[in-house]
């Protein structure tokens, strides 16, 4: 009975905060992240990084083709560019003239994540660290969230990977990350800006008494970027370089319209119009005109 | 029944019922309808349970090979499934509301055909609740999303639309059982009073001992008002909610204000379509053409066709909210269902679903039975073709170009859909042959009025000046039953 | 006298719908109630050897019997000569798993002590053989729950200024039940995701999923 | 007064007519068997009469009660279900929206009114209607079928003999007695 | 030492491999199940050293062997696993990072088609053996006859044993072979500038005009100058000019790319050096008459009608260059593998001596006090010469080791001929690739994270350092053995003077180092282990530029076909990443294609040949045709084909075999007239279309962004006002 009805009398007002105070919680932390789209070169280490850290299955050139790929981080690239030279794509006869545009996508924990409300069994909810957890284990696969976020960020383990044949035969197996659960068949994930290690370092701190310091949890992406195009920090320490750069570029969390002095900043986040409120803040790549 | 004898039916068939038609006939047609089965019926339930096996062997290959074995992809995550899942809940919408409607508004021409129309109410919600529960990835975790105690002090998230649908489905199913359960109670006891062996066992126990005095009767009225009562705003609420699984997400052609009314419209036509679709095959093999005569067939076209008409509106309305709105993934979205590869399947569901109730303005298609049974499988057609376009083609198109991509469904998921066909067959071949598929009280009281109101003014004058009626006007009187 | 007709009998409706509310408000207080007793009181709930400053759910449970390849006795070495559980599993206090005593450790006493005994004898000859015998786990929990005994041995016992080092004992026991009167050790508490729920409830742990399963 | 006397018989006619049936009880309303009342009248009909009620007289029944009384706990119990579920879930804060969302709760709360409503009015129509219980005396198979049956209860010799002549006046098909 | 070893070699004893089997169970079943008593296994550690704790990850040092570059890396073992490689933020080369081939090692060590137990060929097929019975064959077969080595690219202690066996089996020849290098534009700076591997400061350049050199992905240390481009981008940002055949993955990031017309990089240089020298007024001091004359007759026009670029882009570079220095000209990768591979370096080089860049963006390296030590970074060259030499049968006992010569060879050298006559082949590999299957004696060798090593980064700035590699955990297959150990012990059995003290080559690495760092104390070597690396004498050189490099620009025979280019990438590198998932799912960097290979063609080629994207087209050479699918986009010159290198194994392996194409096969016998280098840009080829049509499996389906905010770019002046630099 106590677990039926409980304690909703106390704090209802609590209960009751909207988005405003992002949630009920005191957030401990907001992690969040900066790609920065000049440096980026494309090289897909970040990608390959992620695969190694994650325990992400390959799946082969036949399900790749009917793209039930895995890949929690994926490198788009395109050979537009609308800001600078629109046309020149339509050009069957042009080069391409400035290379191509490259774009790292992973889970861009949504501060107002669409793919939250929607899950039948909350299995996908909102951390006090401003993460966007998924619960493997509580996952019955509606696959609800994967259809409401306008990233297209997250994978479905369409089949079990698990058995001999299939991503981990022998001796591979023991390659996979302890500190990671190998997801099974009908079970949806994503990136989790590497959470292991989130946890291990706040665990490190907790153990000595003192508060995660900037630079003290690198993502598997981050650590492995050849040019450090990625910067991943606290959003709520204002120390952190995360925080100063999404400073500089005048960049806030909980709009999904930036009201800044100078429109000449790079900053950006993908969608932010649609209100999903990102933690990734993409630098715009520059290239001479 | 010879195709002169039908033809000839379907001109001189002008009531809806003919009130001299004797009440031992009544009892004995429903009763006979429920008795040794013929070959056409064994044909149609191996059929139906044909379907329903090939079913079950696609699920347990899908459960063993993953959700992968029905083509859904990274962009793709739900696909036929939920589109028929949708479709079949849209079907249980005309049997239950329109009987309670038209209960409401004493309408007695529906007396004949609710019956079924409920049954089929039911049986399409079972056939639907089956859907959510196959598309998961998980399926044997399904029951998480039903709010049961357990000592990790978890819950299922009551803000997501798919724990709304659990809610709404398991209490529209339940209501809608015990509303075709209520209104059979009197028919039940007829059937006591008539079988013997397991049906009498079955019938009595079912029959609660319905005894039919007046005491009985009035509870029976006011509660048979009160579920109809009751059942109305569910039915609207439940295809509203339903609708919300789309409208509260926020891809591009999902996200639309209409859709609650949208759904509910549509639900009620394709409904509709299957009343005309099953009454006429009822009729058919059950020869019930006194009961399911050309002026009920009449007026239920007429309804479709009205249902029809707002169902276009809404949906012309959605394309131009769209297309004047100032979302371009949305215009993308319409312009692909239109042009796109999916582009046949929607003119498909234009042609069916809206051009197609036109021909239910003529009189000779509303007394053609082959004409209006195509027809009315066209317009289902038509409706399941909408449903599918809702899904898929927002899916392939969303706000990402990287999901961009187009998916066909494989065999797995035709199994599935072809076997819920079989399963709802089975279940309705089942009901027809163990309770009566035309309400037999109910077919008497319609006679009954019928009747008063021809001699009205007769008694009045009986009653009150003469006293006792002569032999003769008694014999005039006669209501025929001994 | 039966004489029905419900015109006679006439039912306070609205008094009885006003009931019906009440029923529903009583139940919910009540189980605020109740629900304060369970999660934020300690009398009703019965501890185990004593851990100052803490309340846990002191569910029994009564796990098989996992043969091990040694027959290893708790008794013996942390109950009899109260050897500190920490002094084997040495690990616990640096990392999530506890661990199992290197060979090296039990050879650092038996090369001496009881070396008459057949089961020392087995330990010693498996060192000569330079082979680490194959335990197996009884403390198994799924592999998506990662449980780390660092955080909540610093939670109980060194951050808990009532105790000091030599009470691991007790603080162990919250999990693995007496332990120190046991000989191969045996499940004594049931490790199901509602004991560990009670257990952070009741003592303000972390409610955050992530904590254990990513 | 009716109620006070000690007679125990029951009379149960069977009629063909449906009008003749009224009559009889047109009769018994105006009287024409002194000490019998339309609240010793009962009929058995193969459907229902709501024109015969005004005759009998009106005789309410609880089930919208049951209803209402059904679907307010319904809702009430529901809201607080789902308030009180998600308020001990408190782990699941998402996408910055409230713990408690009132909105989801109330359509939540809202199916749950009509099931409790639709099960309370099941339970009052078992209750009102005497259902699921013995079955009453006089049931013939024919009411089932196409003829109507009257019941008088509570009536003497006497009377009995006048209910007899009123019945045979209305061309009755079959009577029935009984003592209790 | 061999004390040390044991204890060394200890700690990797883990609490058993049961927690891969753990994760494995997953997370399907309600926990009630999996709430197992005496499933699972722990076996505890027998004697371990105070830092290792089980659930606690302890990084290792060591060297990534996935090229030549030799990253230093960090690997992160737990419970006796490696599990995730990251860079070494103390080296010089990576400074922290690592590309997705250095992660993919990983699955190199953990490869389930690794070789177990030594293989010997008998009657024609290849059967396991023990160690013992492959060893004295080999002892009793290569001591007779001219023996010789062919490896990948080699350097420290390893080359210095297999030279050591060398010579004691009376060899002499040592075939380095690296498909994928930077020889020429090496061969270029040793003859031109006097220093073969110079010092190049992408950070400290304000343009980098680079003809074809990949630096990002594939020229001499990839991850190094990724570093620097990085810092290259970074406030105040430079201008990336890049001018190659087909785009490559530096190409995909530049300012500009400039699609040349194969071959004519050369011209491109020049006429860049004459807009410089006549628009500009840059004074060609240092530059020789003849090439004086040879700039000026490139004047831009007449450039552009050869390199088929238009003049004001010409224009435009040399004034790009003009207006920032100090800028930075490189040639290699395309533009290098041609015949005219050599001139075009040489030409780049002229032009950063106009442009005044040498000492400034070109700096001195510093070479090897010990130059037995030094990396021989290995060329397709040395492949040539062993096919030739093969052919004419100057070989008859070969050891091979670290490269794939039969996957590499083109069919125009007839290296299987070659083999063929070879009398006595020992391969020494841990996968079973094509060279190892046509082996006489396979010997099984330790993955690179199982084995001891000591290397030299093929570019480092500063003091140069000593990478060492070193075990990370116990050996995966119990029965192979470490590279250093099998030539240690051939050498011995060989009867090589001097080795028989030491019993290992752990041994043999450690002695030989405290030699070279004059200390034999457990701390000192126990600091190098910790830091991977530890630096050794090296002695300075200085520049000179030396003029007339620039022989000829006559571009390759313009007849009919296109122009093949069997283009290197990142990933697949040559070859040795297709066994590797990880990898063959990692996208293609330009194309974004996985799992199978293809072949870039520009939409007027392809209109104009009746090709679509996902045709397959057979490209058809005189040497032969291979069929792969087409992908179309604007990043190739309209006169060239590309296929890239490292698919179409016929064995390596499940992920690799059967599975692409090899487009080395069809070359034509053509080198670079100077080096030798075999020209992997220069094949003329027939291409039609197959008749065949299947989508690539990509990852990208669309090429552009259909209005959404995606990719944002910003010109750079806009970017220099808010962010400043110049």
């Amino acid at each position: 009975m106590s677990s039926l009805f409980g304690n909703i009398l106390k704090g209802w007002t609590d209960y009751t905060k909207g988005i405003e105070e992002g949630g009920h919680h005191k957030y401990e932390h907001m992690w969040g992240m900066v790609i920065d789209l000049d440096k980026c070169t494309g090289c897909n280490a970040c990608s390959v990084a992620c695969y190694a850290e994650n325990n992400i299955a390959t799946v082969g050139e036949e399900k790749y083709k009917a793209r039930q790929s895995m890949q929690w981080l994926r490198v788009e690239r395109y050979f537009d560019e609308p800001d600078i030279d629109p046309g020149a794509i339509d050009d069957e006869n042009a080069m391409q003239e400035r290379g191509a545009s490259f774009l790292p996508m992973m889970c861009q924990q949504c501060n107002a994540a669409t793919c939250e409300p929607v899950c039948p069994v909350a299995a996908t909810y909102h951390t006090p660290d401003g993460l966007n957890a998924q619960i493997y284990n509580r996952c019955i696969g509606s696959r609800y969230c994967a259809n409401n976020c306008p990233y297209r960020l997250r994978v479905f383990n369409f089949y079990s990977y698990t058995d001999e044949d299939g991503a981990w035969p022998e001796p591979m197996k023991q390659q996979l990350n302890p500190d990671i659960t190998v997801r099974e068949k009908g079970v949806m994930e994503k990136c989790t800006f590497c959470i292991q290690r989130i946890r291990a370092a706040k665990d490190k701190a907790k153990m000595e008494n003192r508060k995660v310091k900037d630079d003290e949890v690198k993502t598997a992406c981050q650590q492995t970027c050849p040019t450090q195009a990625i910067m991943f920090g606290d959003l709520l320490n204002s120390e952190s370089k995360v925080t100063q750069a999404w400073e500089r570029q005048q960049v806030k969390l909980g709009k999904y319209k930036q009201d800044r002095e100078n429109p000449k900043l790079r900053g950006y986040r993908v969608f932010e119009e649609l209100n999903t409120d990102p933690s990734v803040l993409y630098l715009e790549r520059v290239r001479e005109e | 029944m010879s195709e002169a004898a039908l033809k000839h039916l379907s001109e001189t068939q002008t009531k809806d019922i003919d009130e001299n038609i004797a009440w031992a006939k009544i009892n004995q047609d429903v009763l006979r309808s429920m008795e040794n089965p013929r070959r056409g019926y064994w044909i149609a339930m191996a059929i139906s349970v044909a379907l329903f096996s090939v079913m079950i062997y696609a699920e347990v290959y899908q459960y063993m090979y993953g959700m992968g074995a029905a083509l859904l992809n990274t962009s793709h995550m739900w696909d036929l499934y939920i589109s028929t899942f949708v479709f079949w809940i849209g079907m249980s919408h005309s049997g239950t509301l329109l009987s309670a409607i038209l209960h409401l508004v004493h309408a007695d021409w529906r007396k004949p055909i609710y019956r079924f129309a409920e049954a089929m109410t039911t049986f399409s919600l079972m056939t639907a609740g089956i859907f959510p529960v196959i598309h998961l990835g998980r399926v044997w975790n399904f029951y998480w999303v039903m709010p049961y105690m357990t000592d990790r002090g978890i819950w299922p998230n009551f803000r997501s639309p798919l724990i709304w649908d659990a809610f709404a489905i398991t209490t529209y199913l339940t209501s809608s059982v015990l509303f075709l359960y209520i209104g059979m109670i009197p028919d039940l006891a007829i059937c006591r009073d008539n079988t013997k062996g397991w049906r009498k066992k079955l019938y009595t126990w079912l029959s609660l001992g319905w005894h039919g005095d007046d005491r009985q009767w009035r509870n029976f009225r006011i509660t048979y008002l009160m579920i109809a009562c009751f059942l109305i705003p569910l039915a609207v609420s439940v295809h509203s909610i339903v609708s919300m699984d789309f409208a509260m997400a926020i891809m591009p052609g999902w996200h639309v204000t209409t859709f609650p009314p949208y759904f509910v419209a549509g639900a009620l036509y394709s409904g509709c379509a299957a009343i005309i679709t099953l009454f006429i095959l009822l009729r058919y093999f059950f020869k019930f053409e006194e009961y399911m005569t050309f002026p009920i067939l009449d007026k239920v076209c007429k309804l479709t066709f009205v249902i029809a008409m707002v169902w276009t509106y809404l949906n012309l309305v959605e394309f131009a909210s769209v297309w004047y709105g100032h979302d371009i993934p949305s215009k993308e979205v319409l312009l692909a269902k239109a042009f796109g590869p999916y582009a046949p399947f929607f003119w498909g569901m234009i042609a069916f679903g809206m051009f197609l109730p036109f021909t239910l303005l003529s009189k000779w298609a509303r007394r053609n039975m082959k004409f209006l049974f195509v027809v009315s499988v066209l317009l289902n057609v038509g409706m399941w073709l909408e449903r599918w376009m809702i899904v898929t083609p927002t899916l392939s198109l969303g706000y990402h170009p990287w999901g961009w991509n187009i998916m066909w469904p494989g065999w797995v998921e035709w199994a599935m859909v072809g076997g819920s066909f079989g399963w709802f067959g089975m279940l309705f071949l089942i009901f027809v042959k163990v309770f009566p598929c035309v309400s037999m009280y109910e077919v008497k009281e319609m006679v009954f009025h019928r009747k008063r109101t021809i001699y009205e003014d007769v008694d009045e004058m009986m009653v009150l000046h003469k006293g006792a009626p002569t032999a003769a006007e008694a014999g005039s009187t006669n209501n025929g039953g001994s | 006298m039966v004489k029905d007709s419900s015109t006679k009998r006439s039912i306070p409706w609205i008094r009885l719908s006003m009931l019906m509310v009440f029923v529903g408000a009583i139940i919910v207080i009540a189980a605020q109630v109740l629900d304060q007793k369970l999660h934020y009181v300690g009398e009703d709930v019965v501890p185990g050897p004593i851990v100052p400053g803490t309340q846990y759910p002191d569910e029994k449970f009564t796990g098989i019997d996992v043969p091990q390849p040694i027959n290893f006795s708790h008794k013996i070495h942390a109950g009899d000569n109260e050897i500190n559980c920490m002094f084997c599993h040495t690990y616990a206090r640096r990392s999530k798993v506890s661990g199992i005593p290197p060979l090296s450790k039990c050879m650092g006493c038996h090369t001496v002590i009881a070396t008459d005994k057949p089961e020392i004898q087995k330990l010693t000859a498996m060192w000569e053989k330079g082979e680490s015998p194959k335990w197996n786990k009884v403390h198994d929990l799924p592999d998506f729950v990662h449980f780390t005994h660092q955080r909540h041995l610093k939670r109980f016992l060194f951050d808990n200024e009532e105790l000091d080092v030599s009470d691991a004992k007790r603080v162990c026991s919250m999990c693995h039940g007496d332990i120190a009167e046991m000989t191969v050790a045996k499940k004594s508490r049931p490790l199901t995701m509602g004991f560990c729920i009670r257990c952070h409830e009741a003592n303000e742990g972390p409610s955050d999923c992530t904590k254990c399963h990513k | 007064m009716a109620n006070h006397r000690k007679q125990n018989h029951r009379i149960f006619g069977l009629f063909a007519d449906f009008e003749q049936a009224f009559e009889v009880i047109a009769g018994i309303r105006r009287y024409e068997v002194p000490g019998i009342t339309v609240d010793d009248v009962r009929i058995k009909s193969p459907i229902e009469h709501p024109e015969i009620e005004d005759i009998l007289g009106e005789r309410p029944t609880n089930i919208p009660k049951f209803a209402f009384v059904g679907g307010l706990f319904g809702l009430v119990f529901g809201f607080f279900f789902l308030a009180g579920a998600q308020a001990n879930f408190t782990v699941q804060p998402q996408g910055g929206k409230p713990v408690i969302t009132i909105p989801s709760n109330l359509v939540l709360a809202y199916e749950m009114l009509i099931l409790f409503g639709v099960l309370a009015t099941l339970a009052g129509f078992i209750i009102g209607a005497r259902l699921m219980r013995k079955r009453g005396p006089f049931y013939n198979h024919a009411v089932s079928l196409d003829q109507i049956g009257i019941v008088v209860e509570r009536i003497d010799d006497t009377q009995r003999q006048q209910v007899r002549d009123l019945f045979a006046r209305h061309r009755v098909i079959d009577v029935f007695e009984e003592t209790v | 030492m061999s004390q040390s070893k044991l204890d060394r070699r200890q700690f990797l004893k883990g609490l058993g491999l049961g927690g891969a089997g753990v994760a494995l169970a997953g997370c399907d079943l309600p926990s009630y199940v999996t709430l197992e008593q005496g499933e699972e296994n722990v076996i505890s550690y027998l004697a371990p050293d105070e830092y290792v704790i089980p659930g606690v990850g302890v990084w290792y040092a060591s060297t990534c062997l996935g090229c030549a570059g030799g990253c230093s890396i960090h690997g992160r073992v737990r419970e006796g696993r490696v599990l995730k490689l990251e860079g070494n933020p103390d080296s010089s080369v990576n400074m922290g990072r690592l590309c997705q081939m250095g992660q993919a090692t990983l699955q190199s060590h953990f490869n389930p088609d690794r070789i177990a137990n030594p293989l010997v060929r008998k009657n024609g097929s290849l059967v396991e053996a023990s160690w013992d019975d492959a060893l004295s064959l080999i002892n009793e077969k290569a001591n007779s006859g001219k023996a010789a080595w062919a490896t990948g690219a080699i350097s420290g202690h390893q080359r210095v044993v297999v030279e050591t066996h060398l010579s004691a089996i009376g060899g002499s020849n040592h075939y380095a072979i690296e498909q994928i290098n930077a020889n020429v534009w090496q061969t270029a700076c040793g003859d031109i500038i006097g220093d073969p591997n110079p010092e190049i400061h992408l950070d400290k350049a304000k343009v980098i005009f680079s003809l074809g050199a990949d630096f990002l992905a594939t020229f001499i240390s990839p991850v190094h100058f990724a570093a620097h481009y990085g810092e290259f981008r970074s406030v105040p940002r430079g201008t990336l000019i890049q001018a190659e055949p087909a785009m490559s993955l530096t190409g995909g990031n530049a300012d500009h790319w400039v699609g040349i017309k194969p071959g004519t990089e050369t011209s491109l240089a020049l006429g860049v050096a004459n807009a410089l020298m006549n628009k500009h007024g840059i004074s060609g001091s240092g530059i020789s008459n003849a090439t004086k004359s040879l700039i000026n007759e490139h004047d831009p026009a007449t450039a552009a009608s050869i390199c088929d670029v238009p003049a004001d882009r010409i224009e435009k570079i040399a004034a790009s260059l003009a207006a920032n220095s100090p800028s930075i000209v490189l040639a290699g990768g395309t533009a290098t593998a041609n015949a005219n591979g050599y001139s075009a370096a040489a030409a780049a080089l002229m032009l950063n001596q106009i442009l005044g860049n040498i000492g400034v963006t070109i700096t001195s390296g510093r070479e090897l006090a010990y130059p037995q030590l030094g990396l021989i970074e290995g060329n397709s060259a040395n492949l040539k010469d062993l096919a030739v030499d093969a052919n004419k049968g100057k070989i008859d006992v070969l050891f091979v080791s670290g490269t794939n010569p039969l996957f590499l060879a083109p069919k125009s050298i007839k290296m299987d001929e070659g083999w063929n006559k070879i009398g006595f082949k020992v391969v020494l590999s841990s996968m079973l690739d094509e060279t190892a299957s046509a082996a006489d004696v396979v010997l099984p060798l330790a993955s690179s994270l199982e084995d001891w090593g000591s290397h030299i980064p093929a570019y480092s700035t500063g003091t140069r350092n000593l990478a060492l590699q070193q075990p990370l955990m116990e050996p995966v297959f119990s029965n192979t053995r470490g590279f250093g150990d099998v030539v240690l012990g051939l050498a011995k059995q060989a009867g090589a003077p001097g080795l028989d003290e030491y019993d290992d080559y752990y041994g043999y690495l450690r002695s030989a180092i405290s030699v070279l760092k004059k200390t034999d104390s457990e701390k000192e070597w126990n600091s190098f282990l910790m830091a991977g690396q530890t630096p050794v004498p090296s002695l300075g050189r200085k520049l000179s530029y030396i003029d007339g490099k620039i022989s000829q620009t006559a571009n390759t025979a313009t007849d009919g076909g296109l122009t093949l280019i069997a283009s290197a990438r990142m990933g697949m590198w040559d070859g040795r990443g297709a066994n590797l998932p990880w990898l063959q799912e990692s996208p293609d960097q330009i194309s974004k294609v996985v799992w199978d290979s293809w072949a870039e063609l520009h939409p007027k080629t392809a209109k104009s040949l009746g090709i679509k994207d996902g045709d397959y087209v057979t490209i058809k050479s005189s040497n032969g045709e291979i069929t792969t699918r087409a992908f179309i986009y604007k990043g190739i010159h309209p006169g060239a084909i590309a296929v890239p290198i490292g698919r179409g194994h016929s064995a390596l392996g499940r992920y690799a075999k059967n599975n692409g194409v090899n487009p080395l096969f069809i070359l034509d016998g053509g080198v670079d007239a100077k080096t030798g280098e075999i020209a992997t840009a220069a094949t003329r080829v027939e291409v039609k279309n197959a008749g065949k049509n299947k989508p690539l499996a990509k990852l990208m389906e669309i090429d552009r962004q259909h209005g959404r905010k995606l990719v944002a770019t910003i010109s750079a002046d806009k970017q220099r006002i808010t962010e400043g630099g110049t």
